[in-house]
């Protein structure tokens, strides 16, 4: 065994220090019943060749976005990651390190956590941020419960264009905390009435801009109306490089942001693993009940500036039941892959990227709805927009497919039964002219 | 060797990529444009990698040594793992791709849950859960869920053995149970009569870590599931240290409705300097038809992924997150379990408790355990052998940071006083442990022998000396903000 | 550019810190005619997306060894490197480090290249090695040009059947130091009358075992021979993993010992880099005369072990004109691939990886001789032999291609003109059985 | 923190690698088995991974910080060239795999091969030299070819300026030429009148490094390749210094007849600790037909391999290596010329040209430049400022250790006393430019003030303290042997 140094003779050698004749002395705590004869029902082990042939056949019945024309989101995006991040975040010292519990010999993670709370709070254009969370989905259901906390209330209301992965997680999250989520019907075409179901109970208003179909939302008409009833305003995105062209919520006022880091830094894997980001305004109550890890800057014993995780007495390893989450695990290594990414960016490669993303998406639509029959339903967007199709966007897509092209999300996948003619289609840097080409070429075949 | 903040070094006007120039075209923003500066620094490539390469050097690692963290479970990545999880058709793929274009991604999360259920010998698990923690939550509301089917409405009492980690009572309580703590009795295990006092009709179920954190086995694992079943309540088993069993000992047989599998500790995947996990949840029958979605079916077809509850068999009591779950963290431990295989899973359990029996064996002598008798897969000492040295068990443990090693977990769990619960798994040699043993035997005279100084003082060797945590904690400094200019005020 | 740091704003300010009014002004010194006005005719950066497309572009249009059924060999093995070989010798440490001259920041380097030197002394029975050579081809060239020098004598005799690259590249090297080198005609069937043409004159004997037809020999007597007339034995190897399996060259006699060390952590690359692997015996005129670098052992000022390079008075930068060798570079990261390799194989995997190659080699010679007209050349080998074949070998290797088999190297490409029948035939331990019946089956039909 | 040796540590029944089990049948091997112990110990992964890693933080590295080493050029290799190399296929191909098999490679190779032409303007290169000093023998045997194509016998003086690398002479004998020294003039150029003096009909040619060694552009370098055409001799150029004027200068232009490029130098492959490096060869019309076999050629089919010396036009010299030279290398080296582009390379000398003017005028007030005027990309320093000190340039050097930078290049180019060759490259920025010089303005001065004992005991804060060079040369220890046990004696 190839990752097992112990030697029989070790073993042997062992147990007579130890002070037994076999390893099943060891185990004798196991009741009679449940110690297996012989071992479990799966196969041997293999050479590291045989499990390549075996993980890489899996692996090739797979399509890569980066293989055929691409236009997938809905709140995953293809986005070109710079060769250096991939590098850095395999070195040993970050990949292998745990949680920075011992900061004398965690300098690393922890100043480069310090980096991406920075990092997230200049993006978001709020004050504070914490070390990441799981996903965006879980930190927008932890920003509920949050807002619950501080101000003491017990219901939530959530926009109808919120990702409803995001608006099911929530609910999932406030089910058994009694918090009542109200989550307005699916809407692409604007806020509808959602202002009008706030009132003195509202905890909060929980508001996704670019939202699920690419629509961007102005926040400051939410805000006043949320603040007047003394309800916050939770700001929600899927897509991290929309900031570097939108405005952010900070400066439209919000009260928390959270949303999901992927987009910069993280491939796509398949939905996971994730970055979730959360960010708050800098207020005593808010950070006290902040879910998640923190890092935060002191000194050592000669007065040198270092990093240490702190506030944990808000956290399940010290606080238990009372903690402000269940939540341990926190998504380290792709926030590093976020801050690494980030920072080879800067605001000038950000704004940058973010302008070409847009270029993009405006260059497709209009290709897109110059295919007869199709219209264009978002009038303001950032790199993602919604489509009126003249049949059933999910045929259209898998005839797509067959065309090699993969173009969208119908809506009718996020939400079953509704809106089966829209579709979301999200361009990318990545996208090239070919592809543009490809996809309106192939829209119009198959409608 | 102090390394500046990226804030500090870098420049707005500075980057590190290149990009085509945009053509510059009327935007469709509605008139919400990002006008102001956001302040955000770049780096030129060069610049970015040795700032970030130097940062690295500041860790400790499982790649530099022994890293005894008790309840952590740190042992050996493997690049195997690494290098599949990176192949362009696990890696490149999007979530909400058409499904007849990711049959193999699919099929690896089916083959990954059909290894799981084998290995725990139940009918379910639940993949999405994003770390362990989470799959703990994922159980308790399967739990919670199932006694609200029955109509349950007054079994709200979740007991918590005392040696219990943070997670289980934060989680708990997320599930709206209360939480009732259980006592250990005299061997470090749960107290039997305790739990029986405990028990009633407003009980939801137990929450039992085993291995349980005092690197035990609860031998009367199977009398607490009866007699939580016979209670009418549920059996949630904390999985954090199934690498103690796994191939072994299948939780199945020993009468669980539910338990998380934290996939960096028991299969491997790395910790990553505290994230991502991933936490799949297996199930019981009785609890599987409230298995969250998504979910993967196995069909006459091959697997298939459910998104939607309505699609779903019984009764899912939600969504857990965006998404499929881990995929990433899916890759790596699929391909831990196929190159161990069931013979090497036994092997690697089995190495994991002799090498911990090993340390104990040695140490004995010199530090004191918590317990009598052999331990699983970590060894419990308590701080009785400082007694009267000056010496705590936060000095001790820096001080092993001199020494070239990572800490071991302390002061958890909280059963006993002072504890350092040591976990060497068995990806380590016997010549290390031996090197491990032979520094904290040398450690444990110095204490004895009055060198107290040196252990108050440590660090002395680490990339700092030690950090002031209350400081940190009395005058939160969260992020980076710009010098004020002294003139400007 | 993601490349260069400095902004125009630093390049102003660094003019005139130097006090100079642009950067023409430091190139004043290039003559006027060759000074270019714009740029040289070639496209401009890309990004990095750009070149990754490029790129992907050209290795798309190669079929990758992995990918079929796979028996090339003649001089490189396709071999399986474990993963952690690349990921350590990708560690910015090893990867971006220059020639460890300033030993006290590169023991890393050192003590890895001392791990190698003795690696390769234990391999090949010889008492000592240097720290790698170019490849396998060179360092066989350079050993020749080691024996006239330590024996004073200028002339070469070389086997028919070594590797005609070597051969080649030998010539090449002693052309104008007036050695004189005399190549055997090419012969799969043995030595032939080598021994005949050993004299008093002779420096040294070359003999490659397996040879390039995959033939093993029995060096004792080709060693008796050379040393009754005062001429060195060179013994050559392409395919280190043999040594597991076959006696070395050391224990049968050879003064020195050349090899390619690529079947062991390096990867195919299409030829190159590689690593040239040189030992010798312990004999002071020996190791005074060797080319290459030299790792060796010593003190610091604390008494403490540590590692330097050595010897380099032998050496271009010091000796300059009267150094061994003209070599500056050695092959380090390949060096340091092979001996992370062969530290995770040791003797227990790597005796147990080349009876692996042989049982392979052993089934698969059993299957193609059993198609009809096919007849075996090569009575003992290792992983590879030669077969006759009914047809020019050359047309049959285009034929298996088109089958989806690459099938060997015809002879007649190293030796063009002779041997058109025969066809060399590797295999490794990467072969499946499914790779042995479709090459067996593939060759029925193309003969 | 002392590593022990694999051999110390790690066992011959040990290993680190699964294979499946042999079958047992007969072998094949003449009676030639290995059948005595070979020795060689094995360790299990995670061991050996520890071992390599903790090796691996005793080495600096560009990747850790600036790495001034005058001549030896290390600029930051970007990890996209690593990325690119590894593509299956370009990574997995086999030398000897059917041409129509490997079409791609072949068309990279050609177009590294159309790169390098143009940017040298000239008509032909041979790609398979493996290293510069191979690369060196290349140009120089095809002179030697030429010579004796035209049947000149008698030629076989080359000229060699006082400040060449040494492989230039040792590369002239391999040739069977005799080298003959030119002097360096007060600029630190070659004497134009001493060249003219040495001229004659036994001359071979000319090696010239141009920017030279001391890091100036050598002004007469027409009128030299004038002077050695006219005499019959060729013009050998050593283009190790190539990176300071790509895409600004090409040395076609210049009258060159053959020319080496340091893929590794100019075009930014990794030094690997030592290697491997590629050297491919240009050649003027005059020496094209001498270049050896393998060869690439343009087709109206494209990019074709042409192995065999019978296939090729002209008279190859013969071959230099086995296969086709460094393809590794090559994607690397294409990688970083297609990132950089025309205008990146030629911005790319000048920042480079900038940066070592920067540092010497930063550093000209405290140390003494050997030659007036500004420089090339490399800043020469002899060690006047270090007179009556009682510090050493070797001293000097091992104190930049102590501030966590790499020395730089000492004791060459030969032609002034304690030369100290500083070459920051372009990839440098100029805040760590500044940092840099604000150290040794510092060393310079507090070795001026007197503090030689802290020159002379350094480094402190290295791996290892200074290390007796001497006394490995003297008692040459160049394997691992196993220790005899005292009571076998």
């Amino acid at each position: 065994m190839r990752y097992l140094p112990l030697t029989p003779q070790d073993r042997a050698d062992m147990l007579a220090r130890i002070g037994v004749k076999s390893i099943d002395d060891l185990f004798t705590d196991v009741p009679q019943a449940a110690r297996l004869g012989g071992t479990v029902d799966l196969p041997n082990h293999m050479t590291e060749l045989e499990v390549e042939r075996h993980v890489s056949k899996l692996a090739a019945k797979n399509t890569p976005a980066s293989s055929v024309p691409f236009f997938v989101g809905a709140g995953a995006y293809k986005h070109h990651v710079p060769s250096t991040v991939d590098h850095l975040i395999q070195r040993s010292e970050f990949l292998t390190a745990y949680t920075p519990y011992q900061p004398e010999i965690s300098q690393g993670t922890l100043q480069t956590l310090f980096e991406f709370q920075t990092q997230v709070a200049l993006l978001t254009g709020m004050d504070v941020a914490n070390a990441s969370m799981y996903d965006g989905s879980t930190a927008c259901g932890e920003a509920v419960v949050m807002a619950s906390r501080v101000t003491k209330r017990k219901k939530a209301v959530l926009a109808g264009s919120l990702h409803p992965h995001y608006a099911d997680t929530t609910k999932t999250l406030c089910k058994y905390l009694d918090i009542d989520v109200v989550s307005e019907p699916a809407r692409h075409d604007g806020l509808g009435k959602l202002l009008d179901h706030i009132t003195e109970e509202t905890a909060c208003v929980v508001v996704q801009t670019p939202d699920v179909f690419g629509r961007l939302h102005d926040l400051e008409p939410v805000v006043k109306a949320a603040h007047d009833k003394g309800a916050l305003v939770i700001a929600v995105f899927t897509e991290p490089v929309s900031l570097g062209l939108v405005k952010s919520p900070g400066e439209m006022g919000a009260d928390i942001c959270v949303g999901e880091g992927q987009g910069i830094g993280v491939g796509l894997n398949f939905g996971g693993p994730y970055v979730g980001l959360f960010a708050c305004k800098n207020d005593r109550n808010f950070i006290r009940n902040l879910p998640g890890r923190l890092a935060g800057e002191t000194v050592d014993a000669d007065g040198r500036r270092g990093f240490v995780l702190t506030l944990s007495t808000r956290e399940q390893h010290i606080r238990r039941e009372k903690a402000t989450s269940n939540i341990c695990t926190n998504s380290g290594l792709c926030a590093l892959a976020f801050t690494i990414h980030m920072t080879l960016l800067g605001e000038k490669g950000l704004r940058q990227l973010a302008r070409l993303n847009h270029e993009t998406a405006c260059d497709l639509a209009d290709r897109l709805t110059s295919v007869p029959g199709v219209e264009l339903l978002t009038d303001r967007f950032f790199n993602e927009f919604s489509l009126k199709l003249p049949k059933p966007a999910a045929g259209v897509v898998d005839a797509l497919v067959e065309k090699g092209v993969l173009g969208g999300v119908p809506a009718s996948r996020l939400f079953p039964g509704a809106l089966e003619d829209v579709l979301i289609v999200a361009a990318t840097e990545t996208n090239t002219e070919a592809d543009l080409t490809a996809f309106a070429d192939a829209l119009k075949e198959v409608l | 060797q102090s390394e500046p903040l990226i804030f500090e070094r870098g420049r707005t006007d500075n980057t590190g990529v290149d990009l085509p120039e945009p053509k510059g075209i009327k935007t469709r923003l509605g008139g919400l444009d990002r006008t102001a500066a956001i302040g955000l620094p770049g780096l030129a490539e060069p610049e970015a990698m040795r700032h970030y390469v130097r940062l690295s050097r500041k860790n400790y690692a499982i790649d530099l040594g022994l890293y005894p963290l008790g309840s952590c479970t740190m042992k050996h990545n493997p690049r195997l793992n690494e290098k599949m999880a990176r192949l362009p058709g696990l890696a490149d793929i999007h979530p909400m791709q058409p499904q007849q274009t990711v049959e193999g991604a699919i099929e690896l999360m089916g083959e990954l849950a059909h290894w799981l259920m084998t290995l725990t010998n139940t009918p379910c698990v639940a993949l999405s859960p994003k770390a362990g923690a989470h799959g703990e939550l994922c159980g308790m509301m399967a739990i919670r869920a199932a006694l609200d089917a029955r109509g349950e409405t007054k079994r709200r009492r979740v007991l918590v053995p005392e040696s219990a980690h943070g997670t289980n009572p934060a989680t708990a309580v997320q599930c709206g149970f209360t939480t009732d703590e259980i006592p250990a009795d005299a061997t470090g295990r749960v107290d039997l009569e305790a739990l029986k006092a405990k028990l009633g009709d407003d009980v939801a179920g137990i929450m039992l870590t085993n291995p349980n954190t005092c690197g035990l086995f609860e031998r009367d694992i199977k009398e607490i599931a009866d007699l939580i079943h016979e209670s009418g309540g549920y059996f949630y088993c904390d999985g954090a240290n199934f690498n103690a069993i796994v191939g072994r000992v299948r939780p199945g047989d020993l009468g669980i409705d539910a338990m998380h599998i934290n996939l960096h500790k028991t299969f491997s995947t790395p910790h990553g300097g505290g994230g991502p996990g991933s936490g799949p949840t297996v199930f019981s029958e009785a609890l599987a038809p409230y298995a969250p979605v998504p979910r993967v079916e196995q069909t006459s077809e091959g697997w298939r992924l459910i998104e939607q509850e309505a699609d779903a068999d019984g009764e899912p009591f939600g969504r857990m997150t965006a998404f499929h779950g881990q995929m990433g963290m899916f890759s790596r431990a699929l391909t831990y379990m196929l190159s161990h295989g069931s013979d090497g899973l036994k092997q690697a359990s089995e190495d994991a408790v002799l090498n911990a029996n090993y340390i104990l064996a040695r140490l004995k002598h010199v530090m004191t355990p918590a317990f009598d008798g052999t331990c699983m897969h970590e060894a419990l000492f308590d701080d009785r052998f400082l007694k009267d040295t000056g010496v705590t068990t936060l000095d001790f443990a820096k001080a092993m940071i001199d020494e070239g090693y990572h800490p071991m977990t302390m002061y958890f769990p909280l059963v006993v006083h002072g504890a350092m619960l040591i976990e060497p798994t068995e990806t380590e040699s016997k010549s290390g442990l031996d090197r491990f043993c032979d520094v904290l035997e040398a450690l444990a005279e110095a204490a004895k022998a009055g060198e107290a100084d040196r252990f108050r003082s440590a660090p002395v060797h680490a990339p700092t000396k030690r950090l002031d945590e209350t400081l940190a904690a009395r005058n939160p400094v969260l992020r980076w903000t710009p010098p004020v200019a002294t003139a400007a005020e």
